[in-house]
């Protein structure tokens, strides 16, 4: 059954993509294609010649958001003076696409410059397995999109009992630490996760700033787990839980977890949950002047 | 328990209350520990919790971040900004091992000369009880194979004996 | 020539952990990491490539270059101690060759480097042929092959009665001596070399291709994380910054710590004042390829690269070094 | 161990001399502590401010002259900022001399047109020395003398001296004027080609920012100067001086190992503009 819902949602794609390109109605197509080695990855579609070569399946986890400026930047950006925004088509899924509002919402991007291919999703495969943040997804349509692809799946979502978190909560704080310290030990600081996050675009980075020096060039526990945390906490409230950083991690380090925690709180102080809407400021950019928050 | 251990608590005390509030605190001779080395910024909106994690990167047993109390902020509205990145950090930073009582947010005005000894004693205390903080990594200020070599090393060690 | 069976080669190994750093490939949560190891058991003796290469115990990720403590007026500098005798067992030929790529670049050409040259001289490699090209190697595309004994103390190659033991060097020739084993005649098996091949072109043709668009195409994927280059058994772009690790009145204790760094990063070039002469995903990933493939050879007369395939696996994007050669012979 | 037997071990200096050269620019001098080196005009050095770390200057001193070193050193990035935050008697780390230096034996009999502009002049400040030293081994010298602002012009207390040199012309310009500014005002390619010096014989030696080095060379290419006869030094971020951390390469070369001094036409075969 999977596999009919794969090749319709990728038929869908490669007819709107054809007819995209044919009207001039965007430049680019970002999606998927199938690797040499069978693997998916991010491909960029120019002309209809290239449609073809688009495909999608459970595998596709790659957030492809994260291309999207550069894409509108090599466009033209929005600087001609008159012409209409240069548009670029992106295949998302609902999680894609509010990393879209997140981006949208901070002046990274406007609605009108993204054709959004939006997939009706399934959830995602590891293996043969749905992923578990996938089960949990109560979202299955995206919360905007141009076209829908696919039929949206009658899916029962799993209840989110937070088991992960609250396995690491239930240790004591010195167990916490020697939990995270094990991990990060792994992490080689290659920053795939920043980059491979729609979130993280900042020119420069705090891990590489030199003035001030927050980190450190060292590769040893400490400067990864600074790296981590402040990643984590950069993403409050702006994270909307794509996977695509874990997803990136050459080490296996189960980063999802440090913003799923977040994402937790955010949801328990501030009842949000990031890139639901473009107009709804994150909670750290807001306040409430009435709110009792614990200390 | 260390009994000699004295710890180090650095304080981020908003310009306009908490740092008049220490200085309440000083010229009314009121006592608190000496464990608190203060740094004095414009607001308490204006401590990114980078400076807080920084803090405890460079050796800091406990940190404190106060400003004036809500409503009262000299910029109007940078101690609500605090309330909701301290809220969250304060959760978040247990969450990856810096225990919660190693950090305290809390409200300060110029007059509260007393209340500000009363939260620095505070704050001592319980870092005293946690004890000294080992640092992010757990103390592990070294790369995976250094890391991994003295477990083997210590391991080998303990096969000797 | 002797064959030694799994549990000699293990009591052999364990034996020498008593007087060596023993580093061989393990398990580390989902990863196999070539690690320090406390006992043979831990070591996995079928693999197929590890996620990272060995470099790290050559030329660490982080190391301390110097230390410098300050009283006054008073300098006093020195490098740190050298931790000890290391043996890595298991190394594949490919990653023998790249110690061989780092070797031109941090020893043969003066001055050498001192951290580097003293842990090469301070570490025995025991190799362990594959027995065939896994899934993303094309070592024979570069000269190498998957029984390459070259740059080894120690081979080792699996057969059905046991490890075939070549002792190669003369640290080699004293290693196995307690090794116990069979002696035997013949040869040891032969790996079979088929596989991924691709064409490696000449750094000439490099340079001409050096405007091609081929390259902004490539690059379209490319995330410009450091993944590929840290785990490249070649790559040794690094950083050099001071860390005080102490300091008192009229004291001050200094380390000067030398770190990866990656040729992919935005930072890598850009200099104080904001200028940067590479400021494009495209020409940095094209840097990474011509580091490798056109510099390395005209610099020092052989391509660094070995094709161990662990770019391809740990890029988070799909960028194919093996595709990328190919597409770049395919140029007209 | 020594610097001999370690590279990146940087030699003892005491900081003998701090002086304000512009803006933000200051004159470092520099004795090593017991041993010394001897250098060649173009060469260039780390300084280390121990704790924060080294970064690569040009030697603004002239060989032989004075037995200390000297850099010109713009407070732009956390190492040049701690260096200006020292005081004389300072300690530091001086590793070197790195690099190759100027063709100054293949240029005698030559016209010499030297173009600085800003902070770049420091380096050719010992062309111009050295060949003032020696005037009749070379013919007509040209230095043409740029900064943004004129509070940016360095070495100005030795332009006096250079003006007073036989058969030497010095060009003072500024990108920008202000209220004391009276001389030229423009780009130095302007000032390049009003000056319009004659290709015939004549070497050209160029350091400044790289895209002043770009449009100067293009300049003098239209005066018709061929691409041997521009010789230009170049920079490039640093860590290690010796061909190792990878980061200064143009293509297959090293601006700390086959430079920092070019000629045009090396730098015409790079594979990557260095703008």
């Amino acid at each position: 059954m999977s596999g009919e819902i794969e090749i319709e949602i990728q038929n869908g794609i490669r007819v709107r993509a054809q007819k995209l390109l044919s009207l001039g109605e965007v430049g680019c197509i970002i999606g998927y294609e199938r690797g040499p080695r069978g693997q998916m990855r991010p491909m960029f579609v120019y002309d209809e010649a290239g449609v073809e070569r688009l495909v999608w399946d459970r595998t596709c986890h790659h957030n492809l958001v994260v291309y999207v400026r550069d894409k509108v930047e090599a466009q033209g950006g929005g600087r001609a003076g008159g012409a209409p925004p240069p548009r670029v088509a992106i295949v998302a899924r609902p999680c894609d696409v509010r990393a879209l509002n997140v981006l949208i919402h901070e002046g990274q991007l406007a609605r009108e410059q993204v054709f959004v291919l939006g997939i009706a999703c399934p959830g995602m495969l590891d293996g043969d397995k749905v992923m578990a943040h996938c089960r949990r997804c109560k979202e299955r349509v995206p919360v905007f999109y141009d076209a829908l692809l696919g039929e949206p799946p009658a899916i029962e979502a799993e209840d989110d009992d937070w088991q992960d978190v609250a396995e690491i909560e239930a240790l004591s704080a010195g167990e916490r630490l020697a939990f995270w310290a094990q991990e990060f030990e792994r992490c080689i600081r290659c920053y795939a996760c920043r980059q491979a996050c729609p979130g993280c675009y900042c020119f420069e980075c705090l891990a590489e700033q030199v003035d001030p020096g927050w980190i450190g060039i060292a590769h040893r526990v400490p400067e990864k787990a600074f790296f981590h945390i402040m990643r984590a906490f950069h993403l409050a409230g702006r994270c909307v839980e794509c996977h695509a950083c874990e997803q990136a991690c050459p080490m296996h380090i189960p980063l999802s977890l440090l913003n799923r925690k977040m994402a937790r709180e955010v949801q328990e102080l501030f009842g949000y949950t990031a890139g639901g809407d473009a107009d709804v400021p994150p909670p750290l950019a807001t306040f409430r002047r009435d709110e009792e928050l614990p200390l | 328990m260390d009994t000699d251990f004295e710890p180090k608590i650095v304080g981020f005390l908003c310009n306009w209350c908490s740092y008049a509030g220490a200085d309440m605190a000083g010229t009314s001779r009121v006592r608190y520990p000496a464990n608190i080395r203060i740094i004095r910024v414009p607001c308490s909106g204006r401590v990114d919790p980078l400076y807080v994690l920084k803090a405890f990167q460079e050796g800091a047993d406990g940190v404190l971040v106060a400003g004036c109390h809500p409503g009262d902020c000299h910029y109007g509205d940078g101690n609500y900004h605090a309330r909701r990145r301290y809220a969250l950090m304060h959760r978040f930073l247990d969450f990856v091992g810096i225990d919660a009582g190693r950090l305290r947010i809390d409200w300060v005005s110029a007059a509260e000369g007393n209340r500000f000894a009363q939260v620095v004693a505070e704050l001592t205390d319980e870092v005293r009880r946690l004890g000294p903080w080992q640092g992010l990594g757990n103390g592990r200020a070294s790369t995976a194979q250094e890391a991994a070599q003295r477990e083997v090393t210590a391991a080998l060690e303990g096969r000797d004996r | 020539m002797k064959i030694s069976s799994r549990e000699a080669l293990a009591a052999w190994l364990d034996a020498l952990i008593a007087d060596h750093i023993l580093i061989a490939p393990r398990r580390v949560e989902d990863d196999l990491l070539y690690r320090p190891v406390r006992d043979s058991a831990e070591i996995v003796f079928e693999f197929e490539r590890t996620a990272l290469s060995p470099k790290s115990f050559f030329f660490p990720e982080t190391e301390v270059i110097l230390q410098v403590e300050k009283r006054g007026k008073e300098v006093e500098m020195g490098e740190p101690a050298l931790a000890g005798e290391q043996v890595i067992f298991g190394l594949r030929p490919c990653d023998a060759r790249g110690l061989e790529a780092l070797d031109a670049l941090l020893i043969d050409r003066p001055p050498a480097d001192l951290y580097y040259a003293r842990r090469r001289a301070a570490t025995a490699l025991i190799g362990l042929a594959c027995p065939r090209l896994w899934d993303g190697c094309f070592c024979t595309s570069l000269g190498g092959g998957p029984d390459d004994a070259a740059g080894m103390d120690v081979m080792l190659y699996e057969g059905d009665t046991g490890y075939w033991v070549l002792d190669i060097s003369e640290r080699g020739r004293e290693l196995v001596q307690g090794l116990e084993g069979e002696e035997t005649e013949g040869e040891p098996p032969a790996s079979d070399r088929s596989g991924e091949r691709v064409a490696v072109r000449p750094p000439e043709e490099w340079r001409a291709r050096f405007d091609d668009a081929y390259w902004q195409r490539l690059a379209e994927r490319c995330l410009s994380c450091h993944a590929c280059t840290y785990a490249c058994p070649t790559c040794r772009c690094f950083d050099v910054r001071d860390e005080t690790v102490a300091a008192g009145p009229g004291h001050i204790q200094i380390q000067r710590l030398r770190a990866w760094d990656s040729c992919l990063s935005p930072a890598y070039r850009r200099i104080a004042g904001g200028h940067n002469p590479r400021p494009d995903r495209a020409q940095r990933l094209r840097n990474r390829y011509y580091c490798k493939f056109c510099y390395s050879p005209l610099d020092f007369g052989a391509v660094a690269c070995v094709g161990c395939g662990r770019c391809i696996d740990v890029c988070p994007a799909g960028v194919d070094i093996v595709e990328v050669l190919a597409g770049l012979a395919a140029l007209e | 161990m020594s610097a001999q037997e370690n590279a990146m071990r940087p030699l003892l200096g005491t900081l003998i001399g701090v002086t304000d050269l512009a803006d933000d620019i200051k004159l470092f001098r520099i004795e090593l502590n017991g041993e010394r080196w001897s250098y060649e005009p173009g060469q260039f050095a780390f300084v280390s401010a121990f704790g924060v770390g080294e970064a690569a200057f040009g030697l603004a001193s002239i060989p032989g002259r004075t037995p200390a070193l000297e850099f010109a050193i713009n407070r732009v990035g956390t190492v040049t900022a701690a260096l200006h935050n020292l005081e004389p008697g300072a300690v530091v780390g001086v590793r070197g001399p790195l690099g190759n230096s100027f063709p100054l034996d293949e240029m005698r009999g030559k016209n010499v047109i030297v173009l600085g502009g800003g902070i770049g002049g420091a380096p050719l400040r010992p062309v111009i020395h050295t060949i003032l030293d020696n005037r009749d081994e070379y013919g007509h010298l040209d230095i043409l003398w740029a900064a943004r602002r004129p509070s940016l012009l360095v070495f100005t207390d030795e332009y006096e001296a250079w003006r007073a040199g036989s058969d030497t012309d010095l060009y003072l310009t500024v990108d920008e004027g202000d209220g004391t500014w009276t001389g030229n005002v423009g780009l130095i390619t302007e000032l390049l080609e009003k000056v319009a010096p004659s290709p015939e014989n004549s070497v050209a030696v160029i350091c400044g920012p790289p895209i002043m080095i770009k449009f100067v060379a293009l300049s003098l290419q239209k005066l018709g100067f061929a691409a041997e006869q521009m010789v230009m030094t170049l920079e490039a971020k640093m860590k290690c001086g010796i061909g190792r951390c990878g980061r200064c390469n143009l293509g297959e070369q090293y601006v700390c190992l086959d430079g920092p001094v070019f000629g045009y036409d090396q730098v015409s075969r790079f594979l990557e503009s260095f703008v």
